[in-house]
């Protein structure tokens, strides 16, 4: 009997969005290796996901300098802004639309199991994590099809323990940010140290609200119980506020602390000369260690081309391009099942020497620098000093123990 | 049928009724008069439970009210009108009146059947008997005042009142309109049966169309009588029909 | 009845129209579009729910993914820890969101518009809380991922099928729910709520009836996103996803009934399309949407209302009103 | 749970609750304030806040990054983004406030989105740090515990802050019109006074607001993108607990919030971040339109 009204223009653009998505252009290049990069580059986060954009960028010119089976290597970025909800889109985009050969990403460690399960092993499309450090992205949720340039959880958690064994430490307190982040690598460290060092004991332990502002009070009282050392399991903003908040309550140089990344220069760099001393810090990277050509020539070029120094996240991604351009050499064909399996044990040439990737996980195995807080009038602010270097296979869980975690599941 | 006894109720700061009695039996047409602030509104609302006593007692059909909140004390059989056009400013004229037929039915919660086909021959009937059928499909939000107060009404007939209260029908109504109006409530109370409760500043319409007259002044009940017993009240003269 | 009767004959016809081609995608379509599609058909059915309340009832339920999670959380966890058929997951998703939306109901509508939106902001995220917190049962922050569906749910163009079809018989539902007496009598409450008090209607319990119906169908949507993608975190909860859906309903037009079809479907296609060119996409739609509050005030359904008042009588628009209840 | 509750760590951990809601009550001081003259739910409110410590960062460097430039930032960057609010103001908003809540809602929200990305633009996503002006750092013994100096100037400047709004808004004319258009704003119009103008500079003095908190809170957290959210829910519900644009209201639902977060950290640290979340369900169960008096 009625009316003839809602639809129309709402309708139209409807049927306009369809088309849209439809009638994009789906082809790809054939000679030309597609790497879609999925990643935050916005909110706080976006700090980290330029920094490995960049160390990418400058691989891949070196690369293309020479080309890779006759093509060259082209990327497109996606910003998944930290969800993963958004980062499964532009993941799937990248490889059901844009046809990408290999897939990279991200810092947001949900988002990286997502796309791994929903993506690269339901599409069979190989996926190189670069920044999340989640142990169970190569652990106990790894497959086939997905791979880990990032250091990880159970990397940092045993390179601390190995560290402290060495230590005359007896009484930890540990303390960090509530989440899983947090008690990943907490939990990663007394796994190993108890271990390997029976004796510790943990005299107490303090979790906050990731990204707590003012963590004061909660030093004050840790410092009350008079630990040998203080383990902090903590990342991003919040490594920020423990320094902070070291310097302010003059742990520094009291107590020893330690934190994974601490000494990381994304974090150092902002509070310059007010940056506390002493604090110990593993990381995989720093632009100033060790003092070899090749990563000399690397932080030159990376400082030449983006204005400031190389952190972790761009020697992960220069670390990714590497093993990219190299397992594509080594399968001599752009295929994908060849690409991994190429990639499984493939050694290739980074700042810091050889990095393999390693065939029954699908880790890549760094090296650790165990560094302490130090401040240098040279640098304008703290660097990491008295590094010490721990080879990868001291700090990586077994292939045994990653076949037992992975079967557990 | 409507008893109202020595009510009170105060805001923050000042005492809008201060014991009112009212008293309306079947079939009256019962004005409440009095100055701007004597409490009028705050009396209906009282009743109507869109605010709670104080003190003081309700009864409808030898029935408590006081206690009931206002969707219940409508199920009683009492509707009313608001002072400001009170409608569905969305709807259509013919929904407006309908949202209240629905209701009187217990049909306001059913899913699973289209509203278009219920109630229409009784909501079409409460329009008709406005006179506005003719409209049915305009927009309530886009009719005349007067309009809009016509439609308040048959909002409230939808709830086949035995009360139907109305606070200041012609408020910003032209005299026309207001004639047209106080007509229609004339014949609604004559055709329906319907007994009314309404207020109204205009003395004129007062005393032409109410059987009784409440006087309020300062929350307080002056006196209720006939229209006649009012006039002649001395204190009546003095505090509010002197100047008029 | 008859479906002419419910569904107006020219409405049908669009509505058949847009079903058949969306029937007929997957034959020519990419696999990205029919999983764009799919994508889109979730978080519309998710923007229909909340529109019931906030655009047909007045309700300022500003935490509505909530409930999504919890649909989503349930049938995701019953599906990944326990070895119960999914489908029985499926069914519970939902009923556990209109349980929970039923009891965060209770505590909100004592109260009135934004004070109801604030409490229930904070209810919702209580909700989060356990769900970013409980880590024994949620994995916490990083949320549960590869989760399994039955072999029947695996092809990409199967599972397009498959929410396709469920989300054409909510909306059916809802287009009932919407058209019944129930509904006329929601916009009056959102119209005005005292008046409804007046001729007898006890605005509260509608109110919780909408909530719960409304979070029953935020259940389901959550129960699709599983199928679609196999994962559930955290932020499915978070009050962000709630304002996305909630500018879905205001940018497609929150007094029309398709409206938030077409917000989702924008807002979709604008982060994925807008996305892939520049970083700065957000920028576009907050420009997008300063224009359309200048320039369509009443969302992009909206407009076609006022166009057509002009074109034909008033009566005639009055008529169009009378089925949507959409004018200004 | 394992942390060591004392009575110095409970009083330390009081005190960096109040100072907390220093911060808290300054900006949400100025978000009351518009979503009472203005009934607008101002969601670029926390964009604000964000850009207030970016700009209070650069000017603070740009003035070579001693004391000087603290101070100096502490009051040019809350007039930076009053400037903002400003354009923002007098080239869109004013033509809707006539519009419904929800409309207002999403065009605040709208130009959130577009700060949020001009936020980046202009400063990349860099993390900064703001140093306090040497006399402001460390700490003081309060009590047998040290407690930061800088907290100590912010439980200083919260009053301060509340009683020059409480100044304004019952000594100087334009307070009180802003006081008085909030209960009723066709009769301040029907009176001859410009409701534009007054609604103009409601709005930028609660966005002036924003930028001090933003300034303020700057030599203690992280400077970075996404600041914005975390701080606009939290002032949603310190309003809203409060009582909508009641400015006292916004005093002591911030005191409320700072308090239950810090306290809850120390007695409940694995579920603290409930305990905000809590605080307004408990209050708004018991008083459904917050503990003081709404202008709404």
């Amino acid at each position: 009997m009625k009316k003839e009204r809602f639809f129309s223009v709402g309708q139209l653009l409807m049927w306009a969005g369809c088309l849209l998505a439809v009638v994009m252009p789906a082809a790809a290049e054939a000679r030309d290796i597609k790497v879609g990069i999925v990643d935050t580059y916005s909110g706080p986060a976006a700090v980290f996901g330029n920094d490995a954009l960049n160390g990418f960028k400058l691989a891949v010119n070196e690369i293309n300098k020479q080309g890779v089976l006759g093509g060259k290597i082209v990327f497109t970025t996606r910003d998944e802004q930290f969800k993963v909800d958004i980062g499964l889109n532009v993941a799937k985009e990248l490889v059901l639309k844009e046809n990408v050969d290999v897939l990279v990403g991200t810092i947001n460690s949900g988002a990286s199991m997502a796309i791994s399960e929903a993506v690269a092993k339901k599409e069979k499309i190989p996926f190189i994590v670069w920044t999340a450090k989640s142990e169970n992205i190569t652990g106990k949720a790894g497959h086939r099809y997905v791979f880990s340039t990032a250091e990880n959880t159970a990397m940092a958690g045993k390179s601390a323990a190995v560290a402290f064994a060495k230590k005359p430490f007896k009484k930890f307190w540990i303390a960090g940010d509530d989440y899983e982040y947090g008690h990943a690598i907490a939990d990663a460290i007394w796994r190993n140290l108890k271990k390997i060092k029976p004796e510790v004991e943990a005299i107490g332990r303090t979790w906050w609200k990731p990204g707590e502002p003012d963590l004061i009070p909660y030093l004050t009282a840790i410092q009350a119980a008079k630990p040998d050392c203080i383990i902090f399991a903590t990342g991003g903003v919040s490594m920020a506020n423990v320094l902070k908040a070291i310097k302010t309550t003059g742990m520094e140089n009291k107590i020893p602390a330690w934190i994974h990344t601490a000494t990381d220069h994304s974090v150092l760099k902002p509070l310059g000369m007010n940056a506390p001393e002493g604090v110990m810090g593993t990381i995989q990277y720093h632009y100033y260690y060790p003092e070899t050509p090749a990563n000399k020539k690397f932080v030159a070029d990376f400082q030449a081309a983006y204005g400031n120094p190389p952190g972790f996240p761009a020697f992960n991604a220069y670390t990714t391009a590497q093993l990219i351009a190299g397992a594509y050499r080594k399968a001599g064909k752009i295929d994908k099942e060849k690409f991994i399996d190429a990639m499984e044990g493939l050694k290739v040439d980074t700042p810091v020497g050889k990095v393999e990737m390693r065939a029954c996980d699908h880790q890549a195995v760094y090296p650790m620098f165990l560094g302490t807080t130090k401040i240098s009038q040279e640098f304008g602010g703290a660097i990491a000093a008295d590094i010490i270097t721990l080879q990868g296979d001291e700090v990586m869980p077994t292939c045994e123990e990653i076949a037992e975690a992975r079967k557990q599941k | 049928m409507l008893l109202v006894e020595d009510l009170h109720k105060s805001f923050e700061d000042f005492t809008a009724v201060d014991g009112a009695n009212l008293q309306v039996r079947q079939g009256e047409l019962v004005a409440v008069i009095g100055p701007n602030g004597a409490g009028k509104t705050t009396l209906f609302n009282l009743i109507t439970g869109h605010l709670k006593a104080d003190r003081g007692r309700i009864r409808f059909l030898d029935r408590e009210i006081n206690r009931m909140a206002a969707h219940e004390i409508c199920r009683q059989g009492i509707a009313r009108s608001f002072q400001i056009a009170n409608i569905f400013h969305r709807l259509s004229v013919f929904r407006n009146v309908q949202v209240s037929v629905l209701s009187q039915k217990k049909l306001s919660r059913s899913l699973f059947r289209p509203a278009q086909t219920l109630v229409v021959e009784e909501t079409r009937r409460i329009l008709e008997s406005v006179g506005l059928l003719g409209k049915q499909l305009d927009i309530a939000g886009s009719l005349s005042h007067g309009d809009k107060r016509i439609l308040e009404i048959a909002i409230a007939l939808g709830n086949e009142p035995q009360l139907l209260i109305l606070d200041e029908p012609t408020a910003g109504m032209s005299p026309e309109e207001t004639a047209s109006t106080m007509e229609l409530v004339k014949r609604l109370a004559r055709d329906q049966g319907l007994t009314i409760l309404f207020c109204e500043h205009d003395m004129d319409v007062v005393f032409d169309v109410a059987t009784h007259i409440m006087v309020m002044q300062h929350g307080r009940t002056l006196i209720q009588g006939t229209p006649e017993e009012v006039r002649r009240n001395a204190t009546v003269q003095d505090a509010y029909l002197g100047g008029a | 009845m008859t479906r002419s009767l419910i569904l107006s004959r020219s409405s049908f016809g669009w509505s058949a129209a847009l079903l058949l081609v969306l029937l007929l995608v997957p034959a020519w379509a990419g696999r990205f579009t029919i999983y764009i599609l799919a994508f889109v058909f979730v978080m519309a059915l998710l923007a229909m729910s909340l529109n019931l309340l906030v655009g047909h009832g007045g309700i300022y339920q500003f935490h509505h993914a909530a409930f999504y999670g919890v649909g989503a959380y349930t049938a995701g966890l019953i599906a990944a820890k326990t070895a119960w058929p999914v489908w029985v997951g499926f069914c519970a998703g939902p009923l556990m969101a209109a349980a929970a939306g039923w009891v965060i109901g209770l505590f909100c509508v004592r109260l009135n518009k934004l004070y109801f939106g604030m409490l229930q902001i904070s209810l919702g995220s209580l909700i989060w809380i356990i769900a970013l917190r409980w880590y024994s049962l949620t994995a916490g922050d990083d949320g549960i991922h590869g989760i399994r569906m039955p072999e029947l749910l695996s092809g990409s163009v199967t599972i397009y099928y498959f929410l396709l079809a469920v989300v054409t018989v909510c909306l059916l539902s809802l287009y009932l729910v919407y058209k019944s007496p129930f509904g006329v009598t929601l916009r009056a409450i959102r119209d005005n709520p005292q008046r409804c008090e007046a001729v007898g209607i006890n605005v509260r319990r509608h109110q919780l009836l909408a909530i719960i119906i409304a979070t029953f169908f935020a259940g389901v949507a959550g129960v699709l996103f599983v199928v679609l993608e196999g994962s559930i975190f955290p932020d499915m909860l978070f009050w962000v996803l709630s304002l996305e859906i909630l500018i879905m309903c205001l940018l497609g037009g929150w007094f029309t009934f398709f409206g938030p079809v077409v917000g989702a479907a924008i807002m979709v296609t604008l982060r994925t399309f807008v996305g892939s060119v520049t970083e700065y996409w957000t920028m576009v739609l907050g420009i997008v949407l300063i224009l359309l509050i200048f320039f369509l005030p009443e969302g992009i359904m909206g407009i076609n209302f006022r166009n057509w008042s002009r074109r034909r009588s008033r009566r005639a628009a009055a008529r169009a009103a009378e089925d949507t209840d959409a004018a200004g | 749970m394992e942390s060591y509750v004392t009575v110095s760590g409970l009083i330390s951990q009081f005190l960096v609750g109040l100072s907390r809601a220093m911060i808290l009550f300054i900006v949400s001081s100025g978000l009351s304030f518009i979503l009472g003259v203005l009934r607008v739910p101002n969601v670029a409110h926390g964009s604000l806040y964000m850009i207030g410590a970016f700009v209070a960062h650069t000017l603070a460097m740009a003035a070579g990054g001693g004391a000087a430039g603290f101070w100096l930032a502490l009051v040019l960057a809350p007039t930076a983004v009053a400037l903002i609010s400003l354009a923002a103001e007098r080239l869109l908003f004013c033509h809707l406030y006539e519009r419904e809540h929800l409309m207002l809602l999403l065009f605040t929200f709208a130009l959130a989105l577009i700060l949020g990305d001009l936020t980046k633009i202009t400063w990349g996503a860099d993390y900064r740090s703001l140093v306090a002006p040497p006399f402001l750092q460390g700490s003081v013994m309060v009590l047998g515990t040290p407690f930061p100096r800088y907290n100590l100037f912010l439980l200083a400047v919260g009053p301060v802050v509340a009683l020059g709004l409480w100044l304004f808004s019952n000594k100087t004319k334009v307070g009180k019109i802003a006081r008085a258009a909030a209960v009723d704003r066709e009769m301040v119009g029907a009176i001859g006074i410009n409701v534009g103008r007054v609604f103009a500079f409601a709005f930028v003095l609660g966005c002036f607001l924003a930028g001090l908190g933003g300034a303020l809170v700057s030599p203690t957290v992280s400077i970075t993108l996404g600041m914005d959210h975390t701080i606009i829910i939290e002032a949603f519900l310190i309003v809203t607990i409060g009582g909508l644009g009641n400015m006292w209201g916004a005093l002591a639902g911030s005191l409320i919030f700072g308090v239950s977060q810090s306290m809850g950290i120390l007695l409940w640290p694995q579920f603290a971040i409930v305990f905000p979340y809590l605080a307004v369900v408990i209050i708004l169960t018991l008083k459904p339109t917050g503990l003081l008096k709404s202008v709404w």
